[in-house]
């Protein structure tokens, strides 16, 4: 290995910005402030739904939601939010689907930053979501999956950027809030793409102890850095465990305590999402809302028969096939076949 | 003759594409049906990772999401989307498949949104997901698309993904990791590749059943020829055999 | 949140540079264009500790040592690299306490970037250690740990620097080859931290499968970013483990096949260090270095017959009391009295 | 009278400085009995780090190395370095304690060597480790130590870790975190801390045994003196019975 000898010329006046808006605050030392006083006690947090959308999120707020779209999702927690009526939120759009498709229906967030939206993968697009981007009310601003990972990550990190290698040359990185730097010790480019510190975050994970100690099984999208990037943290939980069980494996602890004020205990709290190793997606059940959100008035009644019709998550399963429809989706997420 | 249809001829096509014992990145649908034709014709060892975390899983079925748990089943790894984004960084990842709604001259790719004003779009579309992430990061990047001079356009709307930009060396002047790039357009036509200075798009061979006029008259910018162009070579009878039999056996890709 | 709005002025005159030497390239396209043709086929990596450091470590590379000084440490490997005797290598000093006193005996490295060296934490300092560090024979680039870990993280990421916020305002930022820059967002003072890319790291794991899947239990320390960083990576384990074992908890495989060149099963290859959960280090022969390298004639003698003496690892544990010391030493580990 | 010696002492008045909920990286040895006799007292939920990955351990014995067995024992994570030093860069760790072989007036920390040249050192030490990262990122820094003048000196050879610099606001100026630096520095004679303004150390309270005249005549440079002097309050029978024996039964510590 030879050292790096050659001198660096700084070319700041060519350095290029993303023209869109920046809707959370990046400065490492202002989340600090917050970190500072944040509960790090090893104290019960057990708490319900109402509550923790209650006391945790606030009109205005910045929000992620853990998981990927479909898959292990707080179902709980987006209904309660659109349940409760918040409004003017900020949303991480981050292979964001069917979480999109709630947040979307209650026109909660107005304000998003996206990297994957109004899509439901191989599934197709939302028609109510389309509309709801398209009719101009939502402020964007574009990123990418890795971009919005990363963003988070440096928030992880206590720090107010990472860099990195894309964007570059693109309209993504036009109309992101992304900068040009340049490396200090080779020359070349790179995108410094700014911290996320969400306000609020709602996780849905596997088993955590009534301190929030959390396991997650399969694969973790960005759910350790939403942790710890957020300032208010939810986790709902397929079952509480007891705290020997983290203790026995300390190396399997995907989220501590201390970055988690609240843990509300939801079996099935994925669905119609896929809870990997558990149940998996209700494809039929995600295929009718693609199909009636075509129509506005039939997606409304819709929705208040499902959401606002429930007054909590059990009475949404039940009306969605309950104990047997859930055991129809262990068979199909378990490869087994049904008797 | 054989018989087989367009899909399953761009899936054979861009099996062949995937050497054993290397590494790519694939979406849902007909990527995935490639790389799963690979490993189970000439590429036993080719390592399929997933953008939210999945590596190299036995993949008990089409994978409905890029985060299901097919993706992760019986894997290698059940890791995180910074984990997979950073090694294609890393440069360790060979191979992506990307989609889009249009696709210029220098393989740069549109999925975010049709209109002039990006503030209130025409039409919506996803946006990145991973794609702009895998273009810029992976080695060669590799399309699967039906042919139109819509899409097949230089009046692109959006550039979502990176492709040659502006053609030349533009694509790494912009500071994108160098050698990295568009590899293979496989349309129902045609495959192209790219020219190794203009870096425009190229065909190499054109597919049975169609002729250059086909090829050009569905393409809305001037394509460029390799001095030979052979027929595209068609599946073969494994390769189809395989592909219906083991692959995608309840036809959700083959079948559309 | 409000956003930022503030404008940022780059004072890029006045911004400091660490002022030693970088002994590694930091370029990200440079590692790129080697990983480009590195394998990624999964087949089988069983080799010898001979065979991996005759192939793979040559005379002025540099390298990286896993685990934390006297904690999973890859000792044969050590050993064989004194008994090659190579020279001129590059060091990563990150908490190196055990195996910077072998390769400081066997005056391998002329160049060291350090975080923690010449001492064995609550054990005290090595003498010889020392004197070769003092000779001015070494090369020497200050940093801390956290700079470790976050260069080496660098370049698991793939990039050519990480921003951080320690070294600031002290000699050992000035005597590093860190450089300042500037937050393009809230025009903060960041070190950037240049990419640490080794050309071999040697690792010590609990189990793995013969194409270097590997399992890592306890504290990782930085060995994960080790494993990704580093151009030729060797693993040395406790034992094989057959693949479905991997396969049947993918969440918890800590290095991928891919980052692994070689591996070598050595039962007990972490003595005299510990290794968590199976044996802890012997503390009676980490004295007796300390002690014998005050007489430089005398170590010189212990070095001879404990490693140029014995002609592999299996020979070495043999002298140093075998299986019964092997026995002692789990009983301490797992907390039971000894019969 | 209760008798005790002064590492005792400094354990005690360490200990009292962690409260209850909070978080703090501690190395081997004192700091390390010290945060266990808070936990064992006033303190159950105080959350102990060790930097090589252990967060929380049930401690069964005093740890050797800040990555040994012990330092995750039945704990509540086992990670990793990254992951330790940036949950203190994110603002989440309280305390931390420091050692060093010269401090100045501003709390500014020598562990790397004594010379006038830094290629040829006169004595060289371990250097860094985690020291200028937890002093750079936590909180509140305290140190343990025994003093003398020639370790309380503004002639240091060599600043390992950050104190408050050059004192006033260059901590910050430098570009480290607000609000963080030195909080005690805890001797066998004083309690210091450090005044709001200057950021020059100051005497907070005198050990029972030594007066103003020792703490000054044992330090290299001009102490500054809080409006009132206290004495420090002495180990009592309850911190001393768990000290001896739950802490460090063994007298690994405590007997030095």
């Amino acid at each position: 290995m030879t050292m790096l000898k050659k001198k660096i010329t700084n070319k700041d006046g060519n350095l290029k910005s993303g023209q869109n808006e920046l809707f959370t605050n990046p400065d490492a030392d202002a989340a600090r402030e917050f970190f500072r006083t944040k509960s790090r006690a090893l104290k019960p947090k057990l708490s319900t739904v109402e509550e923790v959308v209650k006391n945790y999120l606030h009109d205005g707020d910045y929000i992620g939601i853990g998981g990927f779209g479909a898959i292990r999702i707080p179902t709980a927690i987006l209904h309660e939010i659109i349940r409760q009526k918040k409004k003017h939120l900020g949303f991480a759009g981050h292979t964001s689907t069917h979480d999109f498709q709630i947040l979307a229906a209650g026109e909660c967030f107005d304000k998003c930053d996206i990297a994957y939206i109004v899509g439901l993968e191989a599934r197709g697009l939302s028609p109510n979501s389309r509309r709801y981007i398209e009719s101009g009310k939502v402020k964007i601003t574009e990123w990418s999956n890795a971009t919005l990972s990363w963003r988070i990550k440096a928030a992880a990190m206590g720090l107010s950027f990472l860099p990195a290698r894309n964007l570059m040359g693109t309209d993504t990185f036009k109309y992101s809030a992304s900068k040009e730097i340049i490396c200090p010790f080779t020359g070349q480019k790179y995108m410094a793409h700014p911290a996320l510190y969400p306000d609020f975050a709602a996780i849905h994970v596997h088993e955590c102890d009534v301190y929030g100690n959390a396991h997650i099984y399969g694969a973790s999208v960005s759910d350790q850095d939403l942790a710890k990037a957020s300032r208010y943290v939810v986790l709902t939980t397929e079952k509480i465990i007891p705290t020997e069980k983290i203790r026995q494996n300390p190396e399997a602890t995907s989220i501590p305590f201390w970055c988690v004020d609240a843990v509300v205990e939801i079996p099935y709290g994925s669905y119609p999402g896929n809870m990997p190793y558990e149940y998996f997606s209700d494809e039929e059940y995600l295929r009718k809302w693609l199909t009636i959100e075509k129509d506005p008035t039939e997606f409304k009644k819709f929705i208040d028969k499902q959401i606002f019709g429930t007054k909590n998550f059990f009475e949404y399963l039940e009306l969605n096939g309950g104990m047997e429809k859930m055991k129809k989706l262990r068979a199909i997420e378990l490869l087994y076949d049904q008797k | 003759m054989i018989k087989y249809n367009q899909i399953e001829l761009m899936i054979c096509v861009a099996a062949r594409n995937l050497e054993d014992g290397a590494t790519v990145v694939v979406g849902t649908g007909a990527p995935c049906a490639a790389a799963m034709l690979a490993q189970k014709t000439h590429s036993p060892n080719l390592c399929i990772l997933f953008e939210a975390g999945g590596v190299a899983p036995n993949l008990p079925a089409m994978p409905i999401s890029v985060g299901d748990s097919r993706t992760f089943h019986q894997a290698i790894m059940a890791s995180s989307m910074p984990e997979i984004m950073e090694t294609c960084q890393r440069g360790m990842i060979d191979y992506t498949f990307l989609g889009g709604a249009q696709v210029d001259m220098y393989g740069n790719i549109n999925s975010t949104m049709i209109g002039p004003d990006h503030s209130k779009p025409l039409v919506r579309f996803p946006g990145s997901g991973g794609a702009n992430d895998l273009a810029s990061l992976c080695w060669r990047t590799m399309m699967m698309t039906i042919q139109d001079a819509k899409r097949f356009t230089n009046d692109i709307d959006f550039i979502t993904s990176p492709g040659y930009l502006q053609g030349g060396n533009s694509r790494y002047e912009a500071g994108l990791p160098r050698g990295t790039g568009p590899y293979r357009i496989i349309t129902n036509m045609a495959i192209m590749g790219f020219d190794d200075t203009t870096k425009r798009m190229k065909v190499l061979s054109v597919n049975p059943g169609y002729t250059r006029k086909d090829v050009q008259n569905n393409c809305g910018f001037e394509l460029i020829w390799a001095d030979s162009i052979a027929e595209t070579h068609e599946p073969d009878e494994d390769e189809l055999r395989i592909l219906r039999g083991k692959v995608d056996p309840d036809r959700y890709i083959i079948g559309r």
